[in-house]
């Protein structure tokens, strides 16, 4: 069954074309690396598979259906920074929220929920410091927090934005350890990675790309020698030129008739 | 929730029923002007107090726990009315119920009361600028004092011909101004009552309410009437801020006719210690005085 | 003579403006431009502490009691953003809240007290644009020249500052030093301009030219060049609005010029307005229905070998809708590129040559996209139809050039006019 | 008895505001107390003009009005024009407010129309504002009003709770779970506005401003978590609104801005603490770590 695939995905960011007609299938039980240069539209993917941001046109499907059928079966982790760690929650309060639901947000969390959340922390040895408030966690903590968070989701696709960023060396192992585990129950996981040497040990899925696709398949026929020098080779000087045209005249990307 | 109910109880532990009922009766007036007038009609079985005290502004008043310990012990309340004393003039409409309260403005004929807003049927309250019509209110509230007989007749009966004759000196002294120059130019309009009382033109710059603002094109005007009439002085109030008159004396400067600063008035409140116009009588008689120096 | 206090609020306005505009651009990028309104609340407690003090209500002293209490607010706020976690804005939050009821505290205190004259203390220091006085015109100089010359002299430093804190504190910079220089450099603005114009228009002055200014440049300099022109005109025009007719308030007047100006950049702006984005889009949308009737007439009459086309015919191959399509044609026969031949239409000389460069840049993208971005021919079809209607002359002999003067597209069919870019 | 009912009012505001105020400083929206306080004024004076009346329910419904319309303008200068929040809220309140001024001098200059005088309560007439019911009084009418507010404010909490939390937190992830932030968000402004206008009604703007944001900063400082800072954030505004009465009485000042001192006093001891335990704590872990080196 394929996890997630995305057909002539664009997507533009006020305008300015960001990700440029992406094509590819993710087959199940994988662990994808999205990896590329910095700006090279990697969170933007992430970001519009997931439907949370409007793509200008094409679409994504996870397990074969649009994504708003199956939000139950997904799971996203945000950046690390993108959330105020100041806020007035503990460690706990933040892996419930994974059992939170669209339809059923009032009323109270059930038993089953706690103990999901409560397995989920142990799952990344975050148990003891279930009281302690979030912004006393160091980053490793911190990101431990958040896959514990998509964990109590018990979703079967995971979508993370750059979980191995300034952690340190204890939790990127024991993250690593932890999807490699949930690959081998059969989950997908989906990761935003900008560290070329680290993706040949940790993927054997990789999705290759530089604001259009170079490459996406196993990890070996992807990261090849042409390939790379094209990712990392700096955007095509043609390309990018086109992509600033569209942003200042604010021409549509795609004619609305020929819309498939 | 037991937090919520232990606050709850601590709150009322702390309160006690304030002061002990003595036998007098308690007046609260609002204003300086109605407690001055007041002090001069009841008798001594009365005790007076003013809410606002001198160079308070009547629109702003800001009650604190002094002045509602006030008006929760007193018998009588008497007030300006027409909403000169903005918000309270909602509670003193309550307060109805369990006080006897009179509203001054509200007791006089409409037709002696200035329209400030014709569509709304408002009125403008400022009356005590007009002593004849002042002195009427303070009538009207003498009969009402008289069922509750805690009057002095004699020193009612002496005040009320001392603002008699004020009023008539305040005619006379603003006769002996040339018809030309009688203009009144404040920063504030709250003289129309003194202008339609002695006949004289009342121009301010911006109307009663606080909050609106004058234009450029009112302070043209304003200057361009100065000078063409040659008006010697124009007037601050005591609880505006000088500087939007010394504008209109600057531009007339310009023109070439220096206009005078005449001096300050006293407008919504009595004048503080010292001022020489602690009381209604000595106000008039300060504003006035200050007037004819000005337009002489 | 033109009316001499017609002149000085012009000129007062105006350097109000200039001066608060300056301010305003770096309180804007720092998040903070709500500090106007902090400082305009908070200056209530030190002037009716100065009146306790002296008894005496006049500007002179009344104004510096201001100046002392702005000055605390505006160091209590960095403070509370320093050493704890509380945000920028609600730290301004609490200050102008607290400030301000102190100020209340101190001035019913005073009401009941025995000095007297205190009627209208917290309004005294809050001037009306419309009574300007000379003697104010030659302070708002001085104030102006003070805030432009800091800045101008600091500017390298400041402009670090604003954009990149962190990076700032870094390489060392004073960065304690800058922001107690900009917190003063705000409430000599500030408590100058309320003396003058008013809380309201002092906030708006701050806040909005700043806001306006940003939907035009990125560039600091820019942004304060064009934060200025914006609180100067404004100013100028409110002011000249509020001559025009008697109870016509000067302050309020500048305040909803300012405002307009700035809705109205948030809007047309060229870069980043929603409407000039919205009819930009449109003019182009229009300009690709043309191109699309010109290219599927010159296939039509290619493969037919005839000149003339039915207009039927034409909207089949191309699923126009019958409306645009009318439109289209209008515009084409009015701009000649088509001519009526009875009931048909055909291509002129100059329509025929737009058609086939259409074709041409839809092919030659349709190859770049295979060759160079290695997408599959049949994918390549839509794109080519969006791009095909944007690339410019320029890009279009590059592409040619970069491509090595190709003969066909991906789909082996001829790209016409090739050899005129050979030589 | 007047004062028990001041003081009951006072906690009553105290903690509809801190219900509030919770969300609105962890939304980076703080200052809307305050912009709603300016922005009302256009709306006072269309009631006016409409009505022909100063009589406070017309001006209430105009200023609850023009409070929502604030907040929608905010949002709109915030969403469409991707103006940052605090921009946003200064354009849009000084823009109102300044409506407000031209209405009040073009229409009706002679009638004083400010919020000062026509909207704005004051805690101290409290006891004599009753409510009457043929001619028995069942006590002040704010207190029916703030009660009946606090409850749906209090339902409101206790069912939306888990959607306020996570779209507070993380609206990224929210929107991920196919939550639409979009609606909590106007209605926590609906609600913001209603009660602020409600209780400028009843107390005045001064104390609302504060206790929108003074005792939730206060309680943001002390708490661990979204439901202790609540509770906390309620009790600093209920200890504020008890001690701001016995200042008042103290300083013979205006009750509703001694309130409000007092919760600036509160939060200066709370600021003071946190900022002197860091302190501590950074010292005991450096000589701890300095310790273990010997």
């Amino acid at each position: 069954m394929i996890a997630l695939e995305t057909h002539n995905l664009t997507v533009s960011y006020d305008k300015q074309p960001v990700l440029w007609d992406i094509d590819f299938t993710i087959p199940e039980g994988k662990l994808v690396g999205i990896i590329g240069p910095n700006g090279s539209g990697k969170t933007t993917l992430l970001k519009a598979a997931m439907g949370i941001l409007p793509a200008d046109s094409g679409y994504s499907r996870v397990f074969e259906k649009p994504v708003d059928k199956v939000r139950e079966r997904m799971s996203y982790v945000p950046q690390r920074q993108s959330v105020d760690w100041d806020f007035p929650a503990t460690v706990m309060d933040v892996a419930c929220m994974g059992r939170y639901r669209k339809g059923r947000l009032f009323g109270r969390l059930s038993r089953t929920d706690r103990e999901i959340a409560i397995n989920a922390l142990e799952r990344v040895d975050m148990l003891p410091l279930a009281k302690r408030q979030i912004s006393e966690l160091s980053g490793g903590q911190q990101q431990r927090v958040f896959i514990a968070r998509s964990l109590a989701q018990q979703a079967d696709l995971y979508l993370m934005d750059e979980p191995f960023v300034g952690i340190d060396a204890a939790s990127e192992e024991a993250i690593l350890n932890l999807l490699r585990s949930m690959r081998s129950e059969g989950k997908t996981v989906i990761l935003v990675h900008h560290d070329l040497h680290t993706a040949l040990q940790f993927f054997d899925w990789v999705v290759l790309l530089n604001t259009r696709l170079i490459g996406a398949g196993p990890i070996e026929e992807v990261l090849t020698e042409e390939n790379l020098t094209k990712a990392y080779g700096g955007k095509l000087n043609l390309l990018s030129r086109i992509a600033d045209l569209i942003g200042s005249k604010g021409y549509p990307i795609r004619e609305k008739s020929s819309e498939e | 929730m037991r937090w919520l109910v232990l606050i709850l109880i601590g709150i009322l532990l702390s309160c006690s029923e304030s002061s002990e009922r003595g036998n007098e009766t308690r007046i609260v007036c609002t204003t300086g002007m109605i407690g001055d007038a007041v002090r001069n009609i009841v008798d001594s079985s009365c005790t007076v107090q003013v809410l606002m005290g001198p160079g308070t502004d009547p629109h702003l008043f800001k009650p604190t726990k002094s002045s509602l310990d006030l008006l929760s012990d007193a018998d009588i309340i008497v007030a300006n009315g027409l909403h000169l004393e903005g918000k309270m003039q909602d509670i003193l409409e309550k307060l109805k119920r369990t006080k006897t309260v009179y509203f001054l403005a509200e007791k006089l004929p409409e037709e002696r009361l200035i329209v400030s807003d014709s569509s709304s049927g408002i009125y403008d309250p400022h009356i005590w600028f007009d002593v004849a019509l002042w002195r009427n209110s303070l009538e009207l509230l003498l009969s009402e004092f008289e069922t509750k007989d805690i009057v002095d007749e004699k020193s009612s009966e002496l005040y009320l011909n001392s603002l008699f004759e004020l009023g008539n000196w305040v005619e006379k002294e603003i006769a002996e101004i040339p018809s030309k120059q009688r203009v009144l130019i404040t920063a504030h309009d709250a003289f129309s009552y003194f202008g339609n009382a002695y006949d004289m033109e009342v121009m301010g710059l911006q109307g009663i309410s606080t909050v609106s603002e004058y234009g450029l094109r009112d302070v043209s005007n304003l200057v361009n009437t100065i000078v063409e009439r040659e008006i010697p002085a124009v007037f601050i109030e005591s609880s505006i801020s000088p500087r939007s008159i010394q504008a209109v004396v600057e531009g007339c400067q310009k023109r070439g006719f220096n206009t005078r600063l005449g001096g300050t008035l006293y407008s919504d409140a009595l004048g503080p210690e010292g001022s020489g116009a602690e009381t209604y009588i000595d106000m008039v008689r300060h504003n006035v005085a200050t007037l004819k120096k000005g337009l002489q | 003579m033109l009316d001499i206090n017609l002149i000085w609020v012009l000129a007062g306005c105006a350097l109000i403006g200039a001066g608060s505009s300056v301010v305003g651009v770096f309180t804007f990028l720092r998040k903070e431009s709500l500090v106007g309104d902090a400082v305009a609340h908070s200056l209530l407690p030190g002037v009716v502490l100065a009146f306790m003090l002296f008894q005496l209500k006049s500007i002179w002293i009344l104004f510096p009691g201001a100046l002392i209490a702005g000055w605390l607010s505006l160091l209590s706020i960095s403070g509370i953003t320093q050493y704890s976690k509380i945000k920028p804005d609600t730290a301004i939050a609490i200050v102008l809240s607290v400030f301000f009821a102190v100020g209340i505290v101190l001035l019913t205190n005073v009401q009941q007290g025995t000095y007297g004259n205190q009627a209208g203390l917290d309004t005294f220091i809050f001037g009306k644009a419309a009574s300007m006085l000379p003697s104010e015109i030659n302070l708002f100089i001085l104030v102006d020249l003070i805030l432009i010359g800091t800045i101008f002299l600091f500017y390298p430093y400041l402009k670090l500052f604003v954009f990149d804190p962190e990076f700032s504190r870094a390489i060392g910079l004073p960065v304690r030093l800058l922001n107690f220089l900009l917190s003063t450099l705000t409430v000599l603005a500030v408590a100058t301009g309320i003396q003058a114009v008013g809380v309201v228009l002092m906030a708006a002055l701050i806040i909005t030219p700043a806001a306006a200014a940003r939907f035009f440049t990125n560039s600091l300099k820019a942004l304060i060049f064009i934060a200025v022109l914006i609180g100067v005109i404004s100013s100028v025009c409110g002011v000249m609005i509020s001559y025009t007719a008697p109870s016509m308030p000067t302050g309020p007047w500048i305040v909803m010029v300012l405002s307009l100006v700035a809705v109205f950049s948030f809007i047309f702006s060229p870069k980043k307005g929603i409407l000039s984005r919205y009819l930009l889009r449109k003019r182009h949308l229009v300009k690709m229905t043309d191109e699309n009737v010109l290219k599927a007439m010159y296939h039509i009459t290619n493969q037919s070998h005839k000149r003339a086309v039915g207009i039927t015919v034409l909207s089949e191959a191309r699923r126009f809708d019958g409306q645009q399509l009318g439109a289209s044609l209008k515009r084409l026969l009015k701009s000649n590129e088509i001519q009526r031949e009875n009931a048909d239409i055909a291509l002129t000389e100059k329509g025929n040559e737009r058609a086939a460069r259409v074709v041409r840049l839809h092919r030659l993208w349709e190859l770049y996209l295979n060759k160079r971005m290695n997408i599959a021919e049949d994918h390549v079809h839509n794109d080519a139809e969006a791009i095909e209607h944007i690339i410019t002359p320029e890009l279009e002999a590059e592409l040619v050039k970069d491509l090595g003067y190709p003969e066909s597209d991906p789909h082996h069919s001829e790209i016409p006019g090739i050899k005129s870019f050979r030589k | 008895m007047n004062d028990f009912w001041i003081v009951l009012t006072g906690a009553l505001v105290a903690v509809n505001c801190a219900i509030l105020g919770v969300f609105l400083i962890l939304r980076k929206m703080a200052m809307v107390g305050d912009a709603i306080s300016h922005a009302v004024l256009p709306g006072i004076v269309i009631a006016y003009l409409i009505s022909n009346s100063r009589n406070s329910l017309f001006m209430l419904v105009g200023a609850a009005a023009f409070g929502v319309l604030t907040s929608m303008l905010i949002e709109l200068f915030y969403k469409k024009a991707r103006l940052q929040s605090d921009a946003s809220i200064g354009i849009t309140f000084t823009w109102l407010f300044a409506i407000g001024v031209i209405l009040v001098t073009a229409f009706s200059g002679n009638v004083d129309l400010d919020q000062e005088c026509v909207l704005y309560g004051d805690i101290a007439y409290i006891p004599f504002d009753t409510w009457m019911v043929g001619n028995n009084s069942l006590g002040p009418a704010a207190i029916w009003l703030l009660s009946g507010n606090f409850l749906v404010l209090l339902t409101g909490l206790i069912v939306g709770y888990r959607g306020l939390f996570i779209t507070s937190f993380d609206e990224a992830f929210s929107i991920g779970l196919g939550i639409n932030a979009g609606t909590w968000h106007y209605a926590l402004m609906a609600a913001v506005s209603l009660t602020v206008v409600l209780s400028f009604n009843s107390v005045g703007a001064i104390l609302v401003v504060a206790f929108i944001v003074v005792p939730p900063a206060a309680a943001y400082l002390l708490s661990k978590r979204l439901d202790a800072m609540l509770w906390i954030s309620g009790l600093i505004g209920i200890l504020s609104a008890i001690s701001g009465f016995f200042l008042a009485d103290l300083w013979n000042a205006s009750i509703s801005a001694s309130m409000a001192v007092s919760a600036g006093i509160i939060f200066a001891c709370v600021f003071a603490y946190t900022v002197i335990k860091r302190r501590l704590f950074q010292k005991t872990e450096e000589s701890n770590f300095i310790e273990s080196w010997q």
